[in-house]
């Protein structure tokens, strides 16, 4: 059975199909979506352990005398990826199906089928081509995905894709420089050649186009802007898949083609047995996760804020990878993974919020968790995941992403961590509080009720992988192993039992203290509900002292504090991050574009075209030396 | 004689072409658009012609077995075709401009106000 | 097999039939000129098919060295083919304002003779009479709408082209004073024997003239006035098929003549100035066909940047390149003309609604607008990523990273476009039309070609590797001409 | 065996809340003498937790009860995994990063369940408290580093340990700099003054607690006793050697109290942007050169 070109073929045709004939159609289209990723699930799931296992194309393609055989080739990275990919679009596409029903969606399966199928591409390509294919064809169906065809959005979109593009005309360059050095195209046999190449300072210049690349698609430090944006503007169930799966591709890129160089010395220089490029990559990470934890503080728009967080995330993923020790690749990856599974969960709440009040603001929200409990547990359980509280999975990977650093004795680096980690409690707290918290909105009171049962379906799943994984880490350590094996993880880091989390400066049982937290909790609980009665009153009699606010002059109806939530520390804070890398890129649009303007004016001015052709000619003149 | 002829019809181009920098008015740049034309097709000529050359005719009151000085008659082939192509593309120009003229009432490429773009946002 | 000549006759013919014939109904002229073109695209497809060895037409009975020559080898007979298919298909326009003419026909007959010619030819001279024919046809039908904008465009075209074939007319003259040949391979032949600066003079003064037709920089100041103000079917003869005339000269005479490093240096940053100046006008523009005018000029500064590098790899990407533009952009001026019809206006902001009416048209415009932009899986892919492999290979790392910076103003103009196309939440929704048949099917096997070679480039790979190696290896042109 | 774990745990337990509740009561006696005032017996917290668990209360929503458990029970779980003078209810050594973040998912239900009942004045202190919470976590995490840098684990007990070998050899001597800041550290952390900014009875009407009624504010006054005992528990296994018993690890433990008590006997208060502005410079200042003077000198 031919499973990647099944799947890539396969997706290509229901893509143009839904186009085609059931555009209008939401619930065949999706039906189709989740029949597709099921389908490919499945497919893929019985390609475990077959890392030999490829597909090839029958027929070579010639560049000038370059002779191309495309090649899919099944990995360990990419299989987990696109298991994830394949399973989360699933789940995403259940709840899509009765999210679509809203009127604040449009149809966007067929461009979003085009795009797990480009993953495929990327995740398996044994050749550059091939994943490059893959990679344009994960930007541009996004653009319109995002903007939906309206004019609101049309900018944030197009930050996004002028970004996006960047990264993929940066990633020709090296796809060529690359072959330039090697005299191949093959990603495999090219990172061997220059392996084997003698490393000098210039080989530097070499991989930064691919940083450019993978650092604009992981939403890296100065090429974030895009992030938030395009979260915000993306349709509510779309938003998962950026956060969760997109932006995971250029962490996907560096582990193919950058780590191998980095970690066995393709760039000379090492600073405390990390290469100094990756010493100076992995502060990028921390200063990506800084400038955007704080960034996320004074964000009003819920979904942008989890955008940040997603940034923030990435930050330390980037951290612990460019430590460039197989410790710090195994926190990278395993994060990556948990990071896919809360943030997907979140960004699923956040629509299902979106579903039923139609608003983002989380100034215009509050009290929605007592009209929305499961929706409210499932974001309750993915923040504390995602701020990396203890029996979620987010803070599994912290651990070992903590412990990668302390290896290395990088410890400022260890206390910068800290403080985006600590920042995150901050800002997940806020959105906590702001959507479901507090005094709910006398127009939320009776329209909004529960999700229907479809869409919960993924909460549910989410919330138990998230604390399952939290308590037994080696669910997804363990499958890994012949990964971690391959990068040379030293034994003693490699996972023994399902719950005993590796670390260099020492172990945790997971189980045990998960054990220890249940017994407390249990315990409080007990306490609680043994002692004295209680009984049920609605808010407004209790603070109020039982008055009528409307005597005081204050409407009892927007009472709910959520602007401005941080506004001491914002107001000390945020203006010098604000200005520097928004503002840069505004500005550089600016540019460009009166750059543009004023080319135009050459062709517009209808009397200078003689001359401008004469001067043409001179300057041919000129170059052939006959002036000068 | 030839460094005349040469220095005569690169003056000629050069005029042409500073007829074309700085003549705005249509007619004035065909104009100049034709002295080029005349100073280039003179270089030809002036390029094909021998000192004392002959005219390139065999008659009966040559000697062949001798070596004869012909002129060059290729370049003097080519300007003539050279020239008709001037005259055609001339003709054409005159009634592009008249039509423009009929079009705009102006004789020079201005930048006319109903053909501003919408651009800003 | 003297018979090549009737890919440049054929269409004289009949462009001095149609006036005969035009009194027999509305049609007339329109029918003989498909007639014309059908004609001439079995003979080129039958030449380029049954042709295995290159030959040579030699007229006059002349031979090579003095007489007027024509050289059909495979890549001239596919670059005619093309022509002629492309401009076969052109004839499925539509341009509501388009009045139809039987002087129109003749034009375009006469211009596919010229740029067929300008292909074929084997003498320099002749070749500056066919630039002139083509020229004189195309300034003609320029300002075939009368509009203020065509007229300029004309003119300016006019000027500058007369001009610049002068200054070929030098270089030949010169070239001739020098090695008293005009054939093209002869020229070559003893092309050693001038020193170096002279060489770039006379090389220069040629590159002028075709510098206009390929509307690289300083040169193209006619451009975004014609694209602007010519009719749809003109404005798409020139993208698609002008400019295929223009790439195989650059490429051609790079080749026979142009072995110094300092040419190829100075021909790659006069595509890198043109690609950054037509990317970024396009990218401030939002009047659709002058958007498509400038990303002709950026295209057409790649395809200069891909002859200037030296390697197979740009060339094969050059070949492309040309293929992919002329197919695309044709199909995108074709789309722009019933755009413009429906939405009323060439403003691109105010399209929004065409999308909704017509989603598959608007499909068929992405599908073009990714193929210029070079997106993977569509024909303009392979041409880019080809000649940023070859400049790089070459060690022409700058001017390629400035032509990627460009290439993101250029993605994002033609997404622009499309956004525009498709957005749903414009107050005024245009109103629908109905789509010509045949203009339909055209558009659709345009945008089929590009996906298909695009998905399965090894269609064309056998074809574009020969091609390449015929242009590289000028000695055996030579040997073929003269021998 | 797991049965052993639970008994040792519950055990624990009780005596962090016994230790804790005292500490408090005794706190308002110590205070109650600086100020000049006689003062509350000290077993008077005892009486007012009794008390209040035993009042009939009111709730708004579930959410606030979750909170409310939560809030307690995160922190009980996070002082059974800090060594008390060694000992543990399993074999856990005490993992620093599990503490640190499992003490924030008290502070989370405490959060929420203030949050969910609804009184707008209660966010006010929630975000005063997170505020500082982002202020103390940093320079407390930099002088947690400098430890688990020195022993090469991520253990309090190891730290402790490693302090084996007299008064000389205990941290608080050998790092003075690191000690001051932590100290300055958890005052914040204990909300002592100057960094009482949460509940700042003059001006938040009491901060986050304010809804919170009968056995509420019961289990936010445990909750209040099991957050001095683990802040005063990590500080002497940090700082003050290896301790040999319980009596001695508590004497330390409320020497560390008694500093905090007199510190906040005698301050006034720092605005809250101020506050955090405070201990980003100094106490971090201080960690960060006790770190460059420990790993780069």
């Amino acid at each position: 059975m031919i499973t990647f070109g099944t799947i890539v073929i396969l997706g290509i045709l229901i893509s143009l199909i839904i186009w085609l004939f059931f555009r209008e159609n939401k619930v065949i289209s999706w039906i189709l979506f989740i029949l597709y990723t099921g389908f490919s699930f499945v497919l893929l799931l019985r390609l475990y352990g077959q890392w030999q296992y490829y597909e090839a194309f029958k027929s070579i393609i010639y560049l000038g005398n370059i002779k191309i055989k495309f090649t899919l080739q099944n990995n360990m990275l990419g299989w987990i990826f696109a298991i994830l990919i394949f399973g989360i679009s699933f789940f995403n596409g259940l709840f899509s199906l009765g999210f679509s029903k809203s009127k604040y969606s449009k149809n966007i399966v067929p461009l979003w089928t085009l795009i797990l199928s480009a993953s495929i591409l990327i995740l398996f390509a044994k050749d550059f081509i091939l994943f490059f294919v893959g990679w344009e064809y994960l930007t541009w169906p996004v653009f319109f995905i995002v903007n939906q065809g309206k004019k609101k959005f049309y900018s944030d979109s197009m930050y996004y894709f002028a970004l996006n593009v960047l990264g993929g005309m940066a990633l020709m360059l090296g796809i060529w420089l690359v072959f330039k050095n090697t005299q191949t195209l093959d990603i495999k046999t090219s990172i061997s050649i220059l392996l084997s190449h003698k490393a000098s300072i210039h080989t530097f210049w070499l991989l930064i186009p691919f940083f450019i690349a993978f650092l604009v698609k992981s939403a890296a430090y100065p090429f974030h802007v895009w992030a938030p944006r395009a979260h915000s503007s993306a349709p509510a169930d779309f938003s998962p898949f950026i956060s969760g799966i997109m932006i995971k591709f250029g962490i996907f890129g560096i582990l193919l083609f950058i780590y191998p160089l980095l970690s066995k010395g393709f760039i000379p220089g090492t600073y405390h047995g990390v290469p100094t490029t990756a010493y100076f990559l992995s502060w990028l990470g921390i200063i990506t996760s800084i400038v955007a934890t704080v960034l996320a503080f004074s964000e009003n728009n819920m979904k942008r804020l989890m955008a940040y967080s997603s940034v923030a995330n990435v930050g330390y993923i980037l951290t612990a990878i460019f430590l460039t020790t197989p410790l710090g690749i195994e926190g990278g990856i395993f994060h990556t993974i948990n990071h896919m599974i809360f943030k997907v969960i979140i960004f699923i709440t956040l629509a299902a919020v979106y579903f039923r009040t139609g608003t983002a603001d989380m100034s215009k929200l509050g009290g929605i968790a007592y009209k929305m409990p499961i929706t409210f547990m499932t974001f309750l359980i993915g923040i504390i995941a995602a701020a990396g509280i203890f029996p979620m999975n987010g803070f599994t990977s912290k651990w070992i992403i903590f412990q990668a650093i302390l290896e290395k004795h990088f410890y400022l680096m260890a206390v910068a961590m800290f403080f985006a980690s600590t920042g995150a409690f901050l800002y997940l707290y806020r959105a906590l509080h702001s959507i479901f918290l507090g005094q709910i909105k006398p127009e939320h009171r009776d329209s909004v009720k529960e999700v229907p049962f479809l869409m919960q379906i993924p909460m549910w799943i989410g919330m138990i992988l998230i604390i399952s994984i939290g308590v037994f880490p080696g669910l997804v350590l363990k499958p890994l192993i012949p990964f971690f094996n391959s990068i040379g993880l030293p034994a003693k880091y490699i996972l023994t039992s399902l719950s005993k989390l590796p670390g260099s400066f020492g172990q945790l049982n997971t189980l045990n203290a998960a054990i220890i937290f249940g017994f407390a909790a249990v315990l409080v609980t007990i306490l609680f509900f043994v002692v004295a009665k209680h009984h049920k009153k609605p808010f407004m009699d209790n603070y109020t002292a039982g008055e009528d606010p409307k005597d005081w002059g204050v409407d009892e109806n927007r009472y709910q504090f959520a602007y401005g939530f941080y506004q001491p520390f914002e107001k000390k804070f945020l203006p010098f991050f604000k200005r520097s890398v928004d503002m840069f890129w505004q500005y550089f649009g600016f540019y460009t574009k009166h750059l543009g303007e004023w080319f135009n004016n050459i062709f517009k001015d209808d009397n200078n075209f003689g001359y401008i052709a004469i001067i043409g000619i001179v300057i041919i003149f000129i170059f052939g030396g006959f002036v000068l | 004689m030839f460094w005349l002829f040469l220095i005569g019809s690169i003056g000629l181009v050069l005029i042409g072409i500073f007829g074309l920098i700085t003549r705005s008015h249509l007619i004035k740049l065909l104009l100049s658009l034709n002295i080029l034309e005349t100073g280039i097709n003179l270089t030809m000529i002036v390029l094909g012609y021998q000192n004392g050359g002959k005219v390139p005719i065999i008659h009966s009151l040559l000697d062949l077995t001798k070596p004869i000085n012909f002129v060059d008659p290729l370049p003097q082939a080519l300007v003539l075709t050279s020239i008709v192509i001037g005259l055609g593309t001339t003709a054409l120009a005159l009634i592009l401009i008249v039509n423009y003229y009929y079009k705009t009432g102006k004789l020079s490429l201005e930048r006319s106000e109903n053909e501003k773009e919408n651009i800003d946002e | 097999m003297n018979s090549i000549v009737l890919l440049i006759v054929l269409p004289l013919v009949f462009a001095f039939l149609i006036p005969i014939f035009k009194g027999l109904g509305k049609y007339a002229s329109k029918i003989v000129t498909i007639l014309s073109m059908l004609t001439g695209m079995g003979f080129a497809v039958y030449f380029f098919i049954t042709l295995q060895v290159p030959v040579k037409a030699i007229l006059g009975g002349w031979k090579p060295p003095f007489g007027i020559v024509l050289v059909g080898d495979k890549l001239s007979l596919l670059f005619v083919m093309i022509i002629y298919i492309l401009a076969f298909l052109n004839l499925f326009f539509f341009d509501n304002n388009f009045k139809e003419h039987s002087k129109f026909y003749t034009l375009y007959n006469i211009a596919i003779a010229g740029t067929a010619g300008m292909i074929l030819t084997g003498d320099i001279f002749n070749m500056f009479v066919f630039i002139e024919i083509t020229g004189i046809a195309l300034y003609s039908l320029i300002a075939y709408s009368g509009k203020e904008q065509a007229l300029k465009g004309s003119i300016k075209y006019l000027i500058i082209g007369s001009m610049t074939s002068l200054f070929l007319l030098l270089g030949v003259t010169l070239a001739y004073h020098i090695l008293g040949s005009l054939n093209l391979a002869h020229i070559s032949s003893k092309f050693y024997q001038i020193p170096n600066n002279l060489k770039f003079l006379i090389l220069s003064l040629i590159f002028t003239s075709f510098f206009v037709e390929a509307e690289i920089f300083p040169f193209n100041m006619w451009v975004p006035n014609a694209y602007k103000g010519a009719n749809i079917p003109i404005a798409a003869l020139l993208a698609g098929i002008v400019s295929i005339a223009a790439g195989y000269l650059l490429f051609r005479f790079r080749y026979l003549y142009g072995g110094m490093r300092s040419f190829g240096n100075m021909l790659v940053w006069f595509g890198v100035i043109t690609v950054v100046i037509g990317e970024f006008s396009a990218y401030f523009t939002y009047d659709l066909r002058k958007i498509l005018a400038f990303s002709s000029i950026g295209q057409m500064g790649l395809i200069l940047i891909a002859a200037g590098i030296s390697n197979d790899l740009s060339v094969y990407g050059g070949f492309f390149q040309i293929l992919s533009h002329s197919i695309a952009k044709m199909l995108l001026f074709l789309l722009a003309g019933f755009i413009i019809y429906e939405a009323g206006t060439e403003n691109v902001k105010k399209m929004g609604g065409f999308g909704k009416n017509h989603p598959y048209l608007t499909g068929i415009f992405l599908i073009g607008a990714l193929s210029l932009a070079g997106i993977p899986g569509l024909m303009g892919f392979w041409g880019k990523f080809n000649i940023v492999g070859g400049g790089i290979a070459a060690g022409r790392i700058l001017p390629i990273s400035i032509v990627l910076l460009a290439a993101i103003a250029e993605s994002v103009y033609l997404i622009r476009v499309v956004f525009h196309l498709f957005k749903t939440d414009e107050g005024k929704i245009i109103e629908k039309k109905k789509i010509p048949l045949g203009y339909l099917m055209v558009v659709i096997l345009l945008s089929l070609t590009i996906v298909v070679i695009g998905v399965y480039p090894q269609l064309l790979n056998q074809v574009l590797n020969d091609a390449t190696k015929i242009i590289m290896n000028s000695g055996s042109y030579i040997r073929m001409v003269l021998g | 065996m797991i049965f052993l774990i639970l008994l040792k745990a519950f055990l624990i337990t009780l005596w962090v809340v016994f230790i804790g509740l005292l500490f408090l009561g005794i706190g308002r006696k110590i205070t109650a003498r600086i100020q000049k005032r006689y003062g509350p017996p000290f077993y008077q917290q005892f009486i007012d937790v009794i008390k209040l668990l035993a009042k009939e209360s009111i709730w708004h929503h579930w959410i606030m009860i979750l909170g409310a458990i939560m809030a307690l029970g995160g922190l009980i779980a996070t002082a059974l995994h800090v060594p008390i003078a060694g000992i543990l209810p399993y074999d856990s050594n005490g993992p620093i990063f599990l503490v640190l973040y499992l003490s924030a998912i008290g502070y989370l239900g405490m959060a929420m369940g203030v949050s969910a009942s609804g009184n707008p004045n209660a966010p006010l202190g929630i975000g005063r408290a997170l505020t500082l919470m982002l202020g103390y976590e940093i320079p407390f995490a930099a002088v947690l580093i400098i430890f688990m840098g020195l022993t090469k684990s991520s253990y309090f007990l190891q730290i402790a340990q490693s302090q084996a070998g007299g008064i000389l050899h205990w941290n608080f001597i050998r790092y003075p700099l690191a000690f001051i800041g932590a100290e300055i550290a958890v005052q914040a952390m204990m909300a002592e003054k100057p960094f009482d900014q949460m509940i700042a009875p003059a001006e938040i009407a009491s901060g986050p607690l304010v809804e919170w009624p009968g056995k509420f504010l019961g289990l936010g006054m445990i909750q209040m006793g099991v957050s001095v005992f683990i802040e005063t528990a990590i500080i002497t296994n940090l700082f003050l050697g290896p301790s040999h018993n319980i009596l001695d690890f508590t004497l330390k433990q409320f020497g560390i109290y008694f500093i905090a008590l007199c510190i906040n006997a005698v301050m006034p208060r720092f605005k809250i942007e101020n506050a955090a502005i405070y201990l980003w410079t100094i106490p971090l200042g201080l960690g960060l050169l006790q770190m460059l003077i420990t790993f780069v000198l």
